[in-house]
């Protein structure tokens, strides 16, 4: 079994084992296990991608390919290269923390961490996958286990919440459809066979009109995932129903396809449709940066706060991925990173918070750095390295968005680039709007005074994801290079 | 010249921070304290050491002061642009690493006395880690964005250092007001940053600042509305250092940001973190005098004036002592500024950015004297207003004499340290621009006034009736404030001019004496109208007050500058930006994708009256139908 | 021609004879055990499908009114496993509730008997044997329909099927009529050699069209389905919404691919057309369904429509993705049906409501609806997202992308109703849901079969390259 | 081959009974009736065949044949019809077909 397929087989292999435990002590346990061998996987993944990569300098390595519907061509292709081994090792890292916050899921466990892991499925696939119907297939598991996982599990208006999300999403991918058929069928321009095949479709000169014709259909397929303004209302009722664990996975991994998507299929594949629909989606995207920022300030639901500051941190991707030079693609791909910790960490403490306060409106807390100092000090590291603080991953990715964005030289661009900028200001206010009046001040609440002081494994999943962001903040330089040099044969494609 | 030892000075504080920071809950307060005095007890004779080494055995090669840095790749942008980690050792960086230790280890000594019996006591000292080692960072940095980086910490360092007293709802917003004002301004810094990178195609300061580089020599190569990019690009920069130094009109936090501990006001916002700004513009000065022939330039002279004034004349009128303090650091601060506006480049020329390094070094000094001095008097009297206070040099004479010293200093009464620095830039503010040199004069003489109608006001008029006597404060905190004195008094001494300039050729300095003269005069008067004021209990200042009338008033309300910003985030941004927002996205876009949906289930309940159920209206259905395409497809869609 | 030649007709003759075998059980057995004859007629088809699969030669029969070859083994072969998972399903409703109304066997006989309509139909070679296939396989379900004497609306669906079915089936015969008047002959070889575009024709066709389109019930045909569905025994509902459905594409397929080829100018509009307004007025019903019959009609309408886009293609591709895409609709659709039939069978219970909580109580019913709600959805990995896919393939590799677009819109109209059943089922508690209950073997084994059936097809490619092959070869 | 009458009289003459037929099926009130009209729109059909094949192809008689099967195939579906009828007069004691609108929606 190659290294990749077995991103896929050991979670159906923990699934099998999920579908005969009893309760929740097992399931738990069971997912635990499954998701830690993930990580370790994913950890020996980027060790191995180092080592091949020095002997292999094809644009994919670890590729294997099957066939498995001749007569249209689909294959089972996979490969990786830096961008989706960091990814992979950020959804192999959430998803695990996700366990571990999802510790004392008491109604229907099984089937909760069965839904859990079946997502993670669809993730890892679509990471791994170089076949775009295969991508597309895996892009639907991961979505659609969200209906049930925040159906059945959610709160609040969650029925409502999940039909809402499921349908924009399934949307979206319908829309998308249509956009890989078009490529499909125009991946014979030059003579060749019909191919799904992702780097063999890169080949080919698709003609301009067909390609101005299908990028939009393509990239919105995936931009809706990736939060586009307007397209992203399916965000802020999703995250607020989901279940804390389901939120993590969501926004930290699932969001992230979006940007994947696009830079890996409507980029690379659509380079002069990308360039002739630039514009529109920037500016697009650069609202999505700015309104996200400014409607998060006025929430007053932590979850809503943190899911506005989402769509504003992806726009950001979406904005760098238009921008057609590495530096920015390079940012995009390090923001999804670090929003993918990022945000992931904010859902768990928020859903620690919340668990013990049993309310998310920051109007009713105050004065929690008292009480529960660790969640309350993790909340502020949080919440400095979403602002963009050096030493977070946050900064780094940020500052490669705006030079990479800045290289780009005419008016427009230079305009857009300057807006988003800002963000850092509006990030700043709301951020510490949310940590002055939550977790400083007076005490509001008598009850408050004897709240539950962390667990062990809520303590796990904090630092679990806490690292990751230190970590980039802190030595980028391996990371970054490693997603650099993997860009080189996708930016050709546009110059 | 081997520097690598100096890596040390900015890493022990950081692992003081670590250490502190990560087992605050096991480390005994008492334990703590020692750990961070020695830590920074460490860097500052490493600092020494550095100096010596710099200044007196390698540092000067055929009469120039070299500089020696080391740096390491820590990310790429593009194939030119990178951010790079390293030191960067020049006289100013150096002069910047004495301020810096012998400050800090004075406000570490002193705090732990002024923050004995405090809970958060471990994490304080933290946090004093952490930003000594930002400091340190910062003074060090290689390269543009290695300095933003830096500067982001220091930030984020004052503030979670004023929002230390973290349940004080006045501490919270002011160190929120401080982070986002200045991050503001930092707003401005990095495009500056950015817009350097990408027409000089270096982040590395060693490069941009050769007057004979690229970056210097093509300035004109790209212009931007009438202006060279360049141009643009130090204008931006300077908002940034404008921030940081709480210059007009980015000085509103500075005030507030006293909610902290004295300590940290007198470390970050009277010593080290404030001067930033004046760093940064020293750090560029070569571009700033250079590009465009100094237009930056003279912006930032302008500033520094106007911001001198302007603080002064709400010095005077204020009561809470720490305001006070603060405000004439913003006007010392607008002080250094003007100096480099004013500075030329070759040796001689160069002796306004000399003063302002010079200035820079002793008001460190006596500034932080002052603020800690302050903490004494609070301390005892657990109180900042002036009202509550007089009479006290009996009580505590150790801080008398000290802060005595400090306030003489501060007016520029030879021989304290004061005098010298402010007179060079007097010298040359006159060389350069006589408008500039009579607002500085002036802001001398209110400097002198207002700090000593504080000192009066604290130590003499008239006797308030304590409810428990005030004593003097413990040794812990006396030493720093006797170190300080001593250096206030020599640091004058000190030739600066042979070490910091700003062609690193050492000159000459003498001292010009009818602007001295006029200058001490100047002074003395200002001292002179505060003992008639103040050292007696009388009605002239509230006579002289009601004088001045409205003026007065707004001097008072900080001429409303407050009300302004509060205006435009609170009244503005939220209310009239982000809370339509919000509720557009509710409302429009959030509502279209809702219509989308309900309008298609209320159509399909529309159309339910098709399905009648009468199977004579099926046949007819049938029938229509067939007879519809056929008619269609015979007559229309014939092809 | 000798006698083995008639072993072309394998598949009906043994029909023919299963039916007869029955007819003698019936008058052999006595009253008290006639049981038996469930176990024995579920028997004996099991044994018929199987031999169904194995190999036979193909060719004509009487001068090319009869006429078989692979593909329409194949598919003869589908609906043999359609009808075998139906009996599963049904074989416990007529334990319970028809065998001691004496009226066990003519259910079997019926429907077999439709069935063998069917294998007429799709192997017809001229426009008669044609025609008595189609009623031949219409009339016995009327009868079915009405089977349920107890019930009114059974009676009531009976009427309506038989009067639409008689008006479709007069439309339709007009229309061969006319085409036999220009054409000259009702042989479909000869038709297709002389036939060309004029007015006449299109009349002819557009009539004939009519009645296969109400058999798919195609809109504007369509509007029988739903009553007739929501009267009729739930069996029957399956049986229409699947089986016949599947051999009225099949044929209606076969013709519009092979004899009526030259007017594919015309035809391909026609299609278009109703494609279109077909997955539109399907999925708009169905949105407000409560009564879960009624709420499948309605999909099985939608799905129709999906089914064109393949059709329209006109070439062998579109012939693999409609079969292929047959084939795993009969499991998805079968498998709804079968937990409906279940339910009401245990309980009586036929609406949405009655689904909420499902899941706690019976949580393998609800996985299998939830399965087959899925496939029907269109979503990986169950099977029918690959149907969709192919068939959208199909329509896209003519440069349909504007109706592929309007069907994939359709496609997440459909997945909302798809998910309202999923809500009541796993979202929503309710204190007083359906009990927990254990179906009986056949059930299980119905809906074990359309489980796995919904699992693998989609993933397991060799079966879709066979279809690949076969209709390759069909066309040449 | 009628003398003096042509084909087009006669295929118009079918075509009216076909309309016939269908106006009767949708407007008759009473189920019996509207099977009748059924059988009209049948016998059309049925005598277009004759008639075509008479007329138009006169060497085979596939026309013929057929048109017996239908009628033999009408008889059927006849029998069935009218047995359902029978069946629901039994629960409802009525054929009119407005008694058969209950399922609708």
């Amino acid at each position: 079994m190659d290294i990749l397929s077995l991103f896929i087989i050991v979670p159906i292999i923990t699934i099998l084992v999920l579908v005969f435990t009893k309760n929740l002590k097992q399931a738990r346990v069971v997912s635990m296990v499954g998701s830690s061998v993930q990580l370790l996987m994913a950890i020996n993944l980027v060790f191995a991608y180092f080592k091949e990569r020095a002997v292999n300098s094809s644009i994919m390595v670890f590729t294997k390919d099957i066939v498995w519907f001749e007569p249209f061509n689909i294959h089972y292709t996979i490969g990786v290269d830096g961008v989706s081994v960091a990814l992979l090792l950020l959804t192999a890292i959430v998803v695990l923390a996700g366990v571990f916050i999802s510790w004392k899921m008491c109604d229907l466990p099984k089937e909760f961490f069965i839904s859990l892991i079946v997502l993670s499925i669809g993730v890892y696939g679509f990471f791994i996958s170089l076949d775009l119907f295969t991508m597309f297939v895996f892009f639907e598991i991961a979505v659609i286990p969200m209906y049930l996982l925040i159906g059945i599990w959610g709160s609040g208006p969650k029925e409502y919440s999940a039909m809402k999300l499921t349908l924009m999403l399934m949307g979206a991918s319908a829309i998308l459809l249509v956009g890989i058929l078009g490529i499909y069928f125009n991946s014979d321009a030059d003579g060749g066979a019909l191919t799904f095949n992702i780097l063999e479709i890169a080949q080919v000169n698709i003609p301009i009109e067909s390609q101005k014709l299908f990028f939009p259909l393509t990239f919105i397929g995936f931009a809706v995932i990736g939060a586009l303004f307007p397209f992203h209302t399916w965000s802020p009722d999703g995250h607020a129903s989901a279940p804390t664990a389901v939120s993590m996975l969501h926004a930290g991994v699932l969001m992230k396809l979006g940007g994947y998507g696009v830079f890996r299929v409507a980029m690379y594949l659509l380079p002069l449709g990308a360039i002739d629909w630039s514009w529109v989606f920037i500016i697009l995207s650069v609202i999505g940066v700015v309104y996200g920022a400014f409607s998060a300030i006025k929430q007053t639901d932590l979850k809503y706060i943190n899911a506005y500051s989402s769509v504003s941190h992806l726009g950001l991707v979406l904005f760098a991925l238009l921008m057609l030079n590495k530096t920015a693609w390079n940012g995009a791909i390090l923001q999804s990173l670090s929003h993918g910790f990022m945000t992931a960490l904010f859902f768990a403490l928020i859903g620690m918070i919340y668990g013990r306060t049993h309310t998310r409106d920051i109007g009713k807390l105050g004065g929690l750095l008292k009480v529960i100092p660790f969640i309350s000090v993790i909340y502020v590291i949080a919440g400095l390295a979403s602002l963009g603080l050096p030493g977070f991953s946050g900064f780094v990715a940020e500052m490669n968005i705006f030079v990479g964005a800045f290289q780009e030289d005419n008016m427009f661009m230079r305009v857009a680039t300057i807006l988003s900028v800002s963000v850092i200001v509006i990030t700043a206010v709301y951020i510490l709007r949310v940590v002055g009046i939550m977790l400083m001040g007076p005490i509001k609440k008598e009850a408050y005074l004897k709240l539950e002081k962390v667990t062990w494994y809520e303590r796990f999943g904090i630092l679990l994801l806490l690292i990751p962001i230190v970590g980039i903040g802190v030595a980028p330089l391996w990371l970054s290079d490693m997603i650099l040099e993997s860009l080189d044969p996708f930016i050709k494609g546009l110059l | 010249m081997n520097i690598d030892y100096i890596i040390l000075i900015p890493i022990i504080p950081f692992v003081v921070f670590l250490l502190l920071g990560v087992f605050h809950k096991r480390i005994k307060p008492a334990v703590s304290g020692y750990i961070g005095v020695f830590g920074l007890l460490a860097s500052t004779i490493l600092s020494f050491y550095a100096v010596y080494q710099y200044f007196f055995v390698y540092g000067k090669v055929n009469e120039i002061y070299q500089t020696f840095s080391e740096k390491s790749v820590w990310m790429n942008f593009t194939e030119t642009l990178h951010i790079d980690m390293g030191i960067l050792i020049d006289p100013i960086s150096v002069m910047m690493l004495v301020v810096v230790s012998v400050v800090s280890l004075m406000v570490h000594i002193y705090s732990r006395g002024y923050m004995k019996g405090d809970e958060g006591y471990t994490k304080f000292f933290a946090f004093l880690g952490l930003f000594t080692f930002s400091m340190y960072g910062l003074v060090l940095a290689t390269n543009l964005f290695q300095i933003y980086i830096f500067w982001e910490l220091v930030g984020v360092s004052s503030y979670l250092l004023i929002g230390y007293y973290y349940t004080k709802t006045s501490a919270i917003a002011a160190a929120k007001k401080a982070f986002i004002v200045t991050r503001f301004a930092d707003f401005g810094f990095l495009i500056g940053i950015m817009i350097i990178g990408y027409y000089t195609g270096t982040f590395d300061f060693e490069t941009l600042n050769n007057p004979e580089g690229s970056a210097i020599l093509n300035w004109a190569a790209t212009s931007f509305m009438g202006l060279s990019v360049i141009t643009w690009a130090l204008i931006l920069i300077f908002i940034g250092g404008a921030g940081k130094s709480a210059m007009f009109p980015f000085h509103i936090w500075l005030p507030d940001a006293m909610e902290g501990p004295t300590p940290v006001s007198a470390l970050i916002h009277a010593a080290t973190m404030v001067v930033a700004g004046v760093f940064l513009v020293a750090r560029l000065f070569p571009m700033f005098y250079f590009v465009e022939d100094g237009f930056a330039l003279n912006i930032v002279a302008y500033v520094g004036a106007f911001s001198a004034l302007f603080a002064a004349i709400i010095a005077i009128t204020q009561t809470d002592i720490k305001r006070v303090l603060a405000f004439s650091t913003m006007s010392q601060l607008g002080y250094m500024i003007l100096a480099l506006g004013v500075s030329g480049y070759e040796a001689h020329e160069g002796v306004g950015y000399m003063a302002s390094m010079f200035h820079l070094f002793t008001h460190a000094m006596f500034k932080a004297l002052l603020f800690l001095g302050a903490g004494s008097v609070i301390h005892a009297v657990h109180s900042n207003y002036l009202k509550d206070m007089g009479g006290l040099r009996k009580y505590m004479p150790v801080t008398n004499i000290t802060f005595l010293i400090a306030a003489l200093a501060i007016a520029g009464v030879p021989p304290f340290a004061g005098f010298w620095s402010k007179d060079e830039i007097l010298v040359a503010a006159f060389e350069h621009n006589k408008l500039i040199y009579c607002v500085a004069l002036f802001v001398a003489g209110l400097t002198a006034f207002y700090m000593f109608r504080l000192y009066f006001g604290i130590f003499w008029g008239k006797d308030t009736a304590y409810m428990h006597k005030p004593k003097e404060s413990p040794l812990s905190m006396t030493f720093p404030l006797i170190i300080l004195a001593l250096l206030s008094i020599v640091g004058g001494f000190i030739p600066f001019s042979e070490f910091v300039t700003a062609d690193k050729s050492g000159f000459q300095a003498h001292l010009n004496y009818p602007l001295a003269a006029i200058a001490i005069t100047v002074g003395i008067i200002g001292v002179a109208l505060a003992w008639v004021f103040y050292k007696k209990e009388n009605g002239l200042s509230d006579i002289y007050a009601k004088a001045f009338g409205p003026l007065y008033k707004w001097a008072i309300d900080k001429f409303y500058f407050d009300e302004i910003y509060l205006f435009i985030t609170k009244k503005v941004l939220f209310k009239r930006v982000s809370a339509p927002i919000a509720k557009f996205d509710k409302k429009v876009v959030d509502g279209t994708m809702e219509g989308i949906g309900n309008k298609t289930v209320v159509f399909s309940n529309k159309i339910k009256g098709m399905q009648s159920g009468k199977v004579q209206d099926y046949g007819f259905a049938f029938v229509a139908g067939v007879v519809v395409i056929a008619l269609v497809f015979i007559y229309l869609w014939t092809n | 021609m000798d006698f083995s030649s008639f072993l072309l007709m394998r598949h009906e003759i043994i029909l023919l004879a299963i039916t007869l075998l029955l007819l003698v059980a019936e008058v052999s057995i006595a009253n008290n055990k006639k049981n038996s004859i469930v176990h024995l007629a579920i028997f004996l088809f099991g044994i018929h499908t199987i031999v169904g699969f194995l190999k036979m030669d193909y060719g004509d029969l009487f001068g090319g009114m009869f006429h078989t070859n692979e593909l329409i083994k194949f598919f003869k072969s589908v609906l043999n496993i359609g009808v075998l998972i139906l009996l599963l399903q049904s074989g416990d409703w007529i334990e319970e509730k028809i065998l001691h109304q004496q009226r066990g066997t003519e259910f079997f006989m019926l429907l077999f008997s439709s069935l063998l309509g069917m294998y007429f139909m799709i192997s017809a070679g001229d426009f008669l044997m044609f025609y008595l296939g189609l009623e031949l396989s219409t009339l016995p379900v009327a009868a079915l329909a009405a089977y349920d004497i107890t019930k009114r609306i059974s009676s009531e669906s009976g009427i309506k099927l038989i009067l639409s079915a008689a008006l479709a089936s007069g439309v339709s015969l007009f229309g061969i009529s006319i085409l036999y008047a220009t054409t000259g002959s009702i042989y479909f070889i000869e038709i297709s050699e002389i036939i060309t575009s004029n007015n006449l024709t299109i009349l002819g066709f557009v009539l004939f069209f009519a009645g296969l389109g109400f058999k798919i019930s195609l809109v504007p045909f369509h509007f029988w389905t739903a009553d007739v569905y929501e009267g009729a025994p739930i069996s029957i509902a399956a049986y229409l919404s699947v089986i016949s459905k599947g051999a009225a594409v099949f044929i209606l397929m076969i013709l519009l691919f092979t004899v009526l080829k030259p007017l594919m100018a015309i035809w391909e509009n026609i299609i278009y057309v109703i494609a279109i307004i077909t997955m539109f007025i399907g999925n708009l019903f169905a949105l407000r369904q409560q009564n879960m019959k009624r709420f499948l009609a309605f999909s099985s309408i939608a799905q129709a429509g999906f089914i064109l886009l393949g059709m329209i293609t006109g070439n062998q591709l579109g012939i693999a993705t409609v079969v292929y895409f047959v084939l795993i609709y009969v499991f998805s659709n079968l498998a709804a049906f079968g937990v409906v039939q279940a339910i009401s069978l245990q309980t009586g219970k036929e609406n949405m409501k009655d689904y909420e909580g499902l899941y706690r109580t019976n949580p393998n019913l609800s996985l299998v609806m939830m399965l087959a709600l899925f496939s029907l959805a269109g979503i990986p990995p169950v099977a029918g997202f690959f149907g969709k896919f192919f068939l959208f393939t199909a329509a896209a590799s003519k440069g349909y992308y504007l109706l592929v677009f309007l069907a994939v819109v359709n496609v997440t109209i459909s997945l909302y109703y798809y998910l309202l059943v999923v809500r009541a089922m796993f979202l929503r508690k309710n204190e007083n849901a359906i009990p927990y209950f254990k179906s009986k073997i056949y059930m299980k084994l119905g809906l074990l079969i359309t489980a796995v059936g919904i699992l693998v097809i989609g993933l397991y490619s060799p079966l879709y390259n066979y279809i690949h092959e076969l209709s390759k070869s069909f066309l040449n | 081959m009628i003398e003096g009458i042509t084909i087009y009289e006669i295929l118009t003459l079918t075509t009216i009974i076909f309309f016939i037929g269908v106006y009767g099926f949708l407007t008759r009130t009473n189920l019996i009736s509207m099977l009748i009209s059924v059988e009209l729109i049948l016998n059309a059909s049925v005598v277009n065949f004759v008639i075509i094949n008479k007329y138009l192809y006169p060497d085979v008689l596939q026309g013929v044949f057929f048109s017996i099967f239908i009628i033999a195939v009408a008889a059927a579906e006849t029998a069935l019809a009218i047995s359902i009828i029978i069946n629901l007069y039994r629960q409802i004691s009525s054929v009119e077909v407005k008694d058969t609108e209950i399922m609708k929606y």
